[in-house]
């Protein structure tokens, strides 16, 4: 019996209750086993990965409560790429928290850990009430995370976001509440399986509770009228918090793709689909109204979080295309937006620290130190991030725009290219600003051998996708396989329960 | 008896919405607690209405179904770690900003921009 | 301040009285709650030993259970004598103010005479001034305030005088 | 009979403990002066929840096995923490100097100005 | 594999300078120069290859889902621009060393450079349609780069800016059109697609796909109406005009139209599109190439106006004008590299480049001055020069072409005109800088460069002549197999100086007599458009950057106007109206299950919760009172759960009520004591309305949920709760076993509000307030004698009934939370006694731990069934008999509930207690001495005051 | 006869909360609604012995335990407030 698959949330908070349990502790102490965790997580997450690469559905039941009665945790290609992300993320957001960002307020790590269990469990759990248990767990932790270090920006920010998204927790569970009133379960694949034997009468029932979903979701992904507070959220975030967060949009793009391709996947008859309309509008008015953010974002930081919410826009159009091909896209682009949107908010904060009081405003000003090495780690990103070759943003964008049938495509396309054009002049004048259009100078602080770790970790994962890409994209083209047809999953956790117990 | 039951918890979930929307932090904190009263009942209710029974197992039948309320529980104490800190980041907000308006406005430029 | 060390059985009065709180909370006396009970009965007090002030002894036992008895019977007839008022809307009241001038001295015992003079309808205790010397009373209908002052001194205070601070 | 007679009792002790809490509560809503009111209540508290305790202590003692003084408890508990409510209630009565009604006799020193000597102070959040 | 090695090396080779940089400016140009020279071999090494026949092709697969592989080939047209890229490349790597300053730092422009020519390699190699787009975006950075080189200046950036956006736009066009053309063919190789030229005609998609390839050929080109960025390129360092803005880059949109003509041209609308747009170019930018004052600006209109020739040729598209395009892509790349290596030259000796300052440098630089008449000829079309060859062969085209019916003969027209302009403008460019006097002093007195800076451009002069006289000796070895890859066959043909007397001949004259008047008027031409006011397509650019900058920060204000309220009201908008979708397919509310009878006491109970929850919400201007009215509904809630069955949570939601109720006064506070009136009756219409709709719907699902019967999994609780958990309260075992994971995960995040709010109080700046909201001075007596006394007993019964709540909550309700609540009010209850210093005292234990502890202790109780070989968190349980006491049952759950006890009481101390405080040690003295004033003294404050006075 | 009695009994407590819930609303000072949420609490506790006699269950005898021991605490809490700002000092 592994427990291998419960890894993922049990050692980050194993590891927080040891970082947490004295407040003031030794600080190395703290950063070594900070790291030490995150980096056992990516080991862990790995193995994951080539455990779920087989095909097979495993699942994990909590107390040895074989679902639907149970809680599960189950392991298939898409959870166990999530989670690979989540700590290929967290290992640069460590390591650049390393450099000093981890000291600016108490309990950092342990709540970084925290942080990371929430977003493992949302990743993981295979049971609806559990996943809001785990979104209240990371956003908790986001909250905290989002407050470290204090300053008027990050309260204010921390005031909207959180505001918002409590109200979205008491979607939540009006939603949860709805689906147990109408299909009497909380397994997703039981659900799955009680939506497809649904009588006429209920039906309403469980359209409201999985559109109220998708406004939660929404709300998480930052989709169209929800995205509100992202950009100042993240934007004043602190560094590598920043940085995790770059995850936090995609768990609700997940949590769409997880729920509505299993729950209302085609054996829910006349609910299938149920989402696909509503998601692919919205996403196009985000990646449109992201496309202007990003032209009129005149701070860096700024800048990067509206390049998020382009991506939030282009993961959830892929969503809303609702084929296999798209998903598959949608996962390749997916890590890789994460892990250079993660790496792109390290950076900017460094470039930041260097330019003084100009910080990361988009004005003249000192240039920084070490303008070269931060100059090529801006140009990587950029590029990445805009979707020029040979970089991995270019891969994962023509993956998408291959996918979608060709009405689709009609939106789509011109979209996706005019926010990559919006992406390429705001971008290059971001550059030409911070690293032309300014006086040189020696002062500005020095930057922590760490922070260079997190920030070149992040973006150099970007080359790395694009020399992996082949295996990648066999990968998310499998794991889009698996999704599409969720019979064996329902199998997997129904049918079959002797399972991996 | 339903009906009656759906309408207190519409009212409820109205009326903390209704002080979601308003522009200071404290109302908004209120209406949050208001309004997970009301998810609270909505969830609680699930299961249905059961009138003198419990979800102990003591031999009678008329058990009522303990899942929500299982759920409940984890929601209220939930609800407490989320109204805790909601008002106490309203405090440091209105700290730091020197007022409590949601936005960290001055009152004098409230309302035009809205 | 002054930490007193720690006796096994610090405060025996509160001791019995969350034995007995334990009996009724389980409505059982097998010997196994007997246990149990005795057993937090000394480890609460123990524990919380610090939050108590001196606690002054129960002089005279008996006593105390008398004077449970008076009050008992005093809030009885005071509840009858207020609901009528109450009820009765041509009954003329006469609210008074009334500065009692307190003789005990202890916090404790202090407390027992206020509480006591609330529980028992008619007069509440309104304000303990902080020199501790004197508890305003606001009666709701009082003849004489020297007649409201002497009963309380002579059925309640005097009587806890006696039990505990003599 | 002897059902009868424990029946009538838990009727008359349940009938006056409400009665007990009403008038309570009645006096509560409608005497003149905060100070007044906050005599109701200790009706409600002291024989009301006793009289309706009792008459569950009876009625389960009689149709449950064993006996059940378990309602003794909420009595006691009532018994402490009744009095610190109404006083803590009169204190800040007296503290917002509520307004007594006329013929209320003894003017209390938490009532003279000269004494106390304060001025309104204007509260920051007038800013 | 070797041809994998000609597109890698000079990859490769962008590492070299950044290796070498240090080593001193000689090695590292010399090594620069290595890959690509061997890159250069490599290439001409392909040649015997190639006049077989053969195309060498080399692939790797890469991502096979996409049809993308690393592909590349040799063919004739990629073999002529790789001798073109890697040759003038080498020719610009040695000039480039000398005309850089010393202090420029020369190994990132190599490096730069280099990483354009691979990009450029790349592109005439690439063998799939994404590899040629990846190398297409790649030419574009890099030019972004080579023309930001020297930042400081305003007019490299906005030129770099400028150069990235068009040409990125027309990328993403082009990937846009290659996607398209990728799907027609249902191939992204390139062989496949040039070999479907039909199935592309034919398909519909045809001409959407040519115009967005041509979109993206026309903006790297220059092509009108997308030139206007080339001029602004010029900002960049002189060897990168040079190289990128003459050989190569601008090359590329070319070398893309040439590439893909066998499968898209062939159309009425390519000849359409591509010879207007190209004669269109031709003769708009040679006009303005001829009124420019800057020598590199007239380079530049110059270049723009041979691309837009070299387009019409392949417009026409017939074979000889394909012969006649590749041989005028080779002559121009030849004579305007050396034009711009020469007016760099002269830039860098006169140290300025505005003709009205330049004059008579004929003495001073004689050798340049030949090199640049000699170049200068070759531009205009004069015989024996190269430039004189192809032009011919352009007109010869122009004549012979029949695309336009009736209209056919504008096109010799307008080449004619083209032709005179371009004799005007080179006639000048030579005339003016070397004969003609000059109207100002140059700043610096002009001298020849050193020698071998000037070599490249003199090799290319020699070039120019060579091939001009013996045409077919010098360049049909590399036309030929490249006008086969071309046209797909192999084309006979012989490039010759003299054709005879023709038509042909005719329009050269004409435009050579022509073109020297117009030089001699040109001043009055001039002073004609003078008079039209100046149109910088710089400054138009960025205003129109600008303007869109602004309107996109004004969109985005008006959209994202920070405000909360807004924010909200889209969020319950929207929850509004999926609600009431759903709502909306319900065919009758009430269900089968129907309603059960309503008594009094339900009645009552609805009509207290409606009104105090309406209330908590009329009254919230004063929020004390709100808060009394919500502390209403948190009892009646209590209640309501009692009512239905639920004691568990209603002891929960009691005890949660008490703990909320003192959180939200303590921060009540610290806030204002009232709200404004802010909201305008209409907006208080419309939230009314939204949340009167949220709350219908809210109702009206709850309503059909509850009337309607639903199977679920609960009874498996029921049944194992008592076999399978140990114990009878459902509810509890759920939490603690069937659930166990949920209640994990909920303690973890009470801990974490609790971490949060210390976050949040560190270092909080208070606005204490010394009155009360009426101007009340607060009551001098902080901890009344009664309060404390009864504190002191309280808090024992409280640990008393707690522990009771604990140890029945297995069987009866109560458990771990809530036993952990009691514990937790019962020493707040000290703490508000007594306060903080007092209690603080005797209450000596930091929070933190214990609420991590509690955490940790369930988390160890899930561990610890990892021992037994079980899934985290599996319970076990039995019964023990114990003498004297009796049977009693220890199950590992109570253990979990353990750590659900520590981690909710030291939460929620951490949460209040910590809250608490903060006020402390900020409290004004003021107090103290007014009480002090008043008589009112305090004999027996407990509190050690010196603390607090600080 | 138990039944007309509890009946009874129940709709005077709910006369009594109706009534509390009259002073809540009008006050007209803050001790008068304070007053009236401590009263409201007692009746509660009434209602709830009153339900478990009316449905012959003690299941919610805690619940009335925990209001009588802990439901004052939000009377002192509101009353410290109102008289020193600083609940916790
Ligand atoms: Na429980
Ligand atoms: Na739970």
């Amino acid at each position: 019996m592994s427990h291998l698959i419960v890894m993922p949330i049990v050692l980050p908070l194993a590891a927080a209750v040891a970082l947490l349990l004295t407040r003031f502790g030794n600080p190395t102490l703290k950063r070594g086993l900070g790291l030490a965790t995150t980096l056992a997580l990516l080991v862990i997450s790995i193995m994951l990965l080539r455990q779920a690469a087989g095909g097979e559905i495993q699942y994990y039941a909590l107390g040895n409560w074989q679902p639907p009665f149970g809680i599960i945790m189950v392991l298939d290609r898409l959870s166990a790429l999530m989670l690979f992300v989540t700590s290929m993320l967290a290992v640069g957001a460590v390591l650049f928290a390393c450099g000093g960002d981890d000291e600016k307020g108490s309990n950092f790590h342990g709540l970084f850990q925290l942080q990371l269990m929430g977003i493992n469990g949302a990743f993981l759990t295979g049971d609806l009430f559990n996943l809001f248990v785990f979104f209240e767990v990371l956003l908790l932790a986001s909250y905290a995370l989002l407050v470290h270090g204090g300053g008027k920006a990050r309260i204010q920010s921390a005031v909207h976001y959180a505001v918002l998204n409590l109200a979205g927790s008491a979607l939540f569970l009006f939603a949860v509440g709805l689906l147990y009133g109408a299909t009497g379960t909380l397994n997703m694949a039981d659900m799955a399986q009680a939506v497809s034997q649904l009588p006429g009468e209920r039906q309403g029932m469980v359209i409201a509770g999985a559109l109220l979903l998708l406004v939660v979701f929404g709300l998480k992904a930052a989709v169209l009228p929800l995205y509100f507070w992202l950009p100042r959220a993240y934007a004043s975030a602190p560094p590598p918090v920043a940085a995790l967060f770059a995850v936090m949009t995609k768990i609700g793009v997940y949590a769409i793709l997880r729920v509505y391709w299993l729950v209302f996947g085609d054996q829910a008859g006349p609910l299938e689909a149920l989402e696909q309309s509503w998601v692919w509008w919205l996403s196009l008015g985000t990646l449109a109204i992201a496309g202007i953010g990003v032209l009129a974002a005149r701070d860096l930081r700024l800048l990067v979080a509206y390049l998020v919410l382009v991506s939030v826009g282009t993961l959830l159009a892929g969503v809303g295309m609702r084929s296999p091909e798209a998903v598959s896209g949608l996962l390749f682009y997916l890590v890789h937006t994460t892990l250079v949107t993660g790496g792109l908010f390290l950076l900017a904060d460094m470039i930041g620290v260097q330019r003084g009081k100009a910080g990361t405003r988009l004005v003249r000003g000192r240039i920084p130190r070490n303008a070269t090495a931060l100059g090529l780690l801006f140009l990587i990103g950029s590029m990445a991030v805009a979707g020029l070759p040979p970089l991995s943003g270019a891969l994962g964008k023509v993956m998408l725009m291959s996918a979608g049938d060709s009405a689709q495509r009609l939106w789509f396309w011109p979209l996706l290219l005019a926010t990559g054009l919006c992406a390429i002049v705001a971008l290059s004048r971001a550059g030409s600003t911070l690293f032309w259009r300014s006086q040189a100078s020696d002062d500005g602080d020095s930057l922590s051998p760490w922070q260079w770790a997190g920030t070149g970790w992040l973006l150099a994962s970007s080359p790395l996708l694009v020399i992996l890409a082949g295996p990648l994209a066999g990968y998310t083209e499998a794991t889009a396989e698996q999704l599409s047809d969720p019979q064996p999953m329902i199998q997997a956790v129904l049918i079959d329960q002797g399972g991996d117990q | 008896m339903e009906m009656l039951y759906a309408i207190t918890t519409g009212v409820l979930a109205a009326s903390g919405l209704y002080l979601m929307l308003r522009g200071r932090t404290f109302p908004v904190v209120v209406g949050l607690t208001l309004l997970s009263y009301a998810t609270n009942l909505f969830l609680f209710s699930m299961g249905g209405l059961t009138t003198g029974g419990s979800a102990i197992i003591d031999g009678k039948s008329n058990y009522s179904d303990p899942l929500p309320q299982a759920l409940v529980l984890t929601a209220i104490v939930i609800g407490f770690a989320m109204t805790a800190f909601a008002v106490i980041l309203a405090m440091r907000a209105r700290g730091d900003m020197g007022n409590d308006h949601v936005d960290g406005r001055k009152a004098e430029d409230k309302e035009e921009r809205r | 301040m002054n930490r007193r060390t720690r006796s096994l059985l610090p405060t025996p009065l509160l001791s019995l009285l969350l034995l007995v709180v334990w009996l009724l909370l389980v409505n059982s006396v097998a010997i196994g709650h007997l246990l149990l009970g005795g057993f937090l009965a000394i480890l609460i007090p123990w524990l919380t030993y610090p939050f108590w002030d001196m606690q002054p002894g129960v002089k005279k036992p008996w006593k105390l259970l008398r004077f449970f008895f008076r009050v008992i019977g005093d809030i009885v007839v005071a509840n009858l004598q207020v609901a009528w008022i109450i009820i009765n809307p041509w009954r003329r009241t006469r609210p008074h103010f009334v500065e009692y001038p307190l003789m005990l001295e202890e916090r404790f015992t202090i407390t027992l005479l206020a509480s006591t003079i609330t529980l028992t309808p008619g007069t509440v205790s309104a304000n303990l001034r902080m020199d501790g010397k004197t508890l305003l009373i606001h009666a709701l209908d009082v003849r004489d305030e020297q007649t409201l002052i002497r009963t309380i001194r002579e059925r309640y205070e005097q009587p806890l005088k006696e039990i505990f601070e003599c | 009979m002897f059902y009868v007679i424990l029946e009538g009792l838990i009727s008359v002790l349940l009938i006056a403990g409400g009665l007990f809490a009403f008038i309570g509560s009645l006096g509560m809503a409608h005497l003149r002066d905060f100070y007044m009111r906050l005599h109701g209540p200790t009706k409600a508290t002291t024989l009301g929840m006793g009289c309706i305790l009792s008459g569950s202590m009876v009625y389960f003692s009689a149709t449950q096995e064993g006996t059940h003084l378990q309602e003794m408890l909420i009595t006691l508990f009532l018994f402490i923490t009744a009095p610190v409510s109404a006083h803590m209630l009169a204190k800040t009565g007296l503290h917002q100097r509520l307004k007594y009604l006329d013929k209320t006799r003894g003017k209390p020193l938490e009532f003279r100005e000269e004494e106390v000597g304060d001025k309104p102070v204007p509260h920051p959040d007038r800013d | 594999m070797t041809l994998l090695w000609i597109p890698l090396l000079p990859l490769l080779g962008v590492l070299v300078p950044a290796l070498t940089g240090s080593r001193g400016r000689p090695l590292c140009t010399l090594a620069t120069a290595v890959l690509p020279a061997i890159a250069l071999a490599m290439t001409l090494a392909q040649l015997p290859a190639l006049g077989v026949g053969d195309i060498p092709r080399v692939s790797l697969s890469w991502v096979p889902q996409l049809g993308l592989d690393l592909a590349f080939r040799l063919d004739g047209l990629s073999l002529l621009f790789n001798v073109l890229i890697l040759g003038i490349g080498l020719l610009i790597i040695l000039y480039a060393h000398y005309y850089l300053d010393a202090s420029e730092n020369y190994a990132r422009f190599y490096a730069y450079l280099i990483l354009f020519m691979a990009s450029m390699v790349g592109i005439a190699m690439a063998d799939n349609l994404l590899v040629l787009w990846f190398f297409w975006e790649l030419t574009s950075l890099s030019s972004f780069l080579l023309i930001g080189f020297w930042s400081h200046r305003s007019e490299a950036r906005k030129g770099a800016r400028m150069a990235m956006t068009v040409t990125g736009a027309g990328g993403l066009a082009l990937l846009a059109g290659f996607l398209l053309l990728g799907d027609i063919v249902g191939s992204l190789d390139m062989q496949v697609v040039l070999e479907s030229g039909e199935t592309i005609l034919a398909d519909p998609r045809y001409p959407l796909m040519l115009v967005l390839v041509l979109l993206g050929a026309f903006a790297k080109s220059a092509q009108f109406p997308f030139h206007f960025w080339l001029p602004h390129a010029m900002a960049a360092p002189t060897p990168v005009s040079a190289y990128l803005h003459s050989a190569t880059m601008v090359k590329a949109g070319i070398f893309l139209m040439a590439r893909l003509h066998p499968a898209i041209a062939g159309s009425e609308l390519w000849s359409a599109i591509v010879t207007v747009v190209g004669i269109v170019t031709m003769v708009y930018a040679a006009w303005f190439a001829l009124i420019k004052a800057d020598l590199k600006g007239i380079l530049a209109f110059s270049t723009v106006s041979h691309l837009g020739l070299i387009t019409v040729l392949l417009g026409i598209g017939s074979p000889m004008a394909v012969l006649a395009a590749l041989f005028h892509i080779l002559n121009h790349a030849t004579f305007k590299a050396a034009l711009f290596m020469c007016s760099g030259i002269i830039d860098h000796e006169a140290g300025t480049r505005d003709l009205a300052r330049l004059g008579k440098l004929a003495k001073a630089m004689p050798v340049t001055c030949v090199v640049m008449s000699i170049t200068g000829a070759a531009m205009a079309g004069v015989p024996l020069f190269n430039g004189f060859i192809s032009k011919e062969m352009f007109f010869t085209e122009a004549l012979e072409t029949h695309a336009f019916g009736g209209l056919s003969l504008v096109l010799p027209v307008l080449a004619t005109i083209g032709g005179v302009l371009s004799v005007a403008y080179s006639a000048r460019l030579v005339h003016a800088v070397f004969f003609a006097p000059p109207r100002h002093a140059p700043p610096k007195t002009p001298h020849e460069p050193p020698y071998l800076m000037r070599a490249p451009s003199e090799l290319l002069a020699v070039l120019c002549i060579l091939v001009g006289l013996f045409p077919a000796l010098m360049a049909t070895w590399l036309m030929a197999p490249a006008v086969e890859a071309v046209l797909l066959e192999p084309l006979e043909f012989h490039l010759a100086l003299w054709h005879g007397f023709n038509l042909p001949l005719a329009m050269s004259a004409v435009a050579l007599v022509a073109g020297v008047i117009t030089y001699i008027l040109h001043r009055k031409i001039r002073q004609f458009v003078r008079d039209f006011p100046p149109r910088d397509a710089s400054r138009i650019f960025e205003g129109v950057i600008q303007c869109i900058g602004d309107r996109a920060e004004r969109i985005t204000e008006c959209v994202d106007n920070a405000s909360l309220q807004r924010f909200m009201t889209l969020l319950l908008t929207a929850s509004l109206v999926v609600g009431a979708i759903g709502l909306a397919q319900m065919d009758t509310l009430t269900g089968a299950k129907g309603n059960q009878p309503v008594d009094g006491v339900l009645l009552v109970g609805a009509l207290l919760l409606v009104f105090t929850g309406i209330g908590t919400a009329i009254t919230h201007r004063h929020r004390l009172i709100s808060l009394l009215m919500l502390s209403v509904v948190g009892l009646l809630v209590s209640l309501t759960f009692a009512r239905f069955s639920a004691p568990d949570l209603a002891l929960t939601q009691l005890s949660v009520e008490v703990v909320t109720m003192i959180l939200l006064m303590l921060a009540l506070f610290f806030l204002p004591q009232k709200t404004p009136r802010e909201s305008t009756p209409a907006r208080a219409l419309r939230d009314l309305v939204l949340c009167t709709g949220l709350g219908g719907v809210i109702a009206g699902l709850n309503y059909t949920v509850l009337t309607r019967d639903t199977e679920s999994i609960s009874d498996f609780f029921l049944d194992n709760s008592v076999p399978g958990g140990g114990g009878h309260n459902v509810v509890n075992v759920i939490l603690v076993d069937f659930r166990g994971f949920d209640t994990l995960g909920e303690i973890t995040v009470l801990a974490i509000a609790g971490l949060a709010i210390f976050k949040l109080l560190n270092r909080l700046r208070l606005f204490m307030p010394h009155s009360d909201s009426e101007g009340r001075i607060w009551a001098p007596d902080r901890y009344p004698m009664i309060l404390t006394t009864i504190s002191q007993t309280v808090l024992p019964l409280a640990l008393l009934v707690s522990v009771f709540i604990f140890l029945r909550g297995h069987n009866q309700p109560g458990g771990g939370f809530i036993a952990g609540l009691i514990t937790a009010v019962g020493l707040i209850l000290v703490y508000m006694a007594r306060g903080v210093a007092w209690t603080q005292q005797r209450l000596d234990f930091p929070y933190q731990p214990v609420a991590i502890l509690g955490v940790g202790v369930a988390a160890l109780t899930g561990f610890g069934s990892w021992l037994f070989g079980a899934p985290f968190l599996t319970s076990s349980f039995g019964h023990f008999h114990i003498p004297l006491i009796g049977d009693i049952e220890l199950a590992t759950a109570m253990l979990f509930d353990l750590g659900v006890y520590l981690a909710v009481v030291g939460a929620t101390l951490m949460i209040l207690a910590n809250l608490g405080k903060v006020t402390t040690p900020h409290r004004p003295a003021k107090e103290d001495h007014d009480a002090t004033e008043r008589g009112l003294h305090r004999t027996d404050d407990p509190t050690p005051d010196g603390k607090e006075t600080v | 006869m138990l039944d007309t009695a509890v009946t009874i009994s129940l709709a005077l407590v709910c006369l009594a909360l109706l009534l509390n819930l009259f002073r809540l609303t009008v006050g007209p000072d803050m001790p008068d609604r304070i007053l009236a949420l401590d009263t409201m609490y007692v009746n509660s506790i009434a209602l709830i012995i009153l339900m478990g006699v009316w449905l012959n269950s003690k299941t919610y005898f805690e619940a009335a335990l925990l209001i009588a021991l802990l439901g004052f605490i939000s009377t002192i809490a509101v009353c410290k407030y109102l008289l020193r700002g600083d609940i916790i000092e």
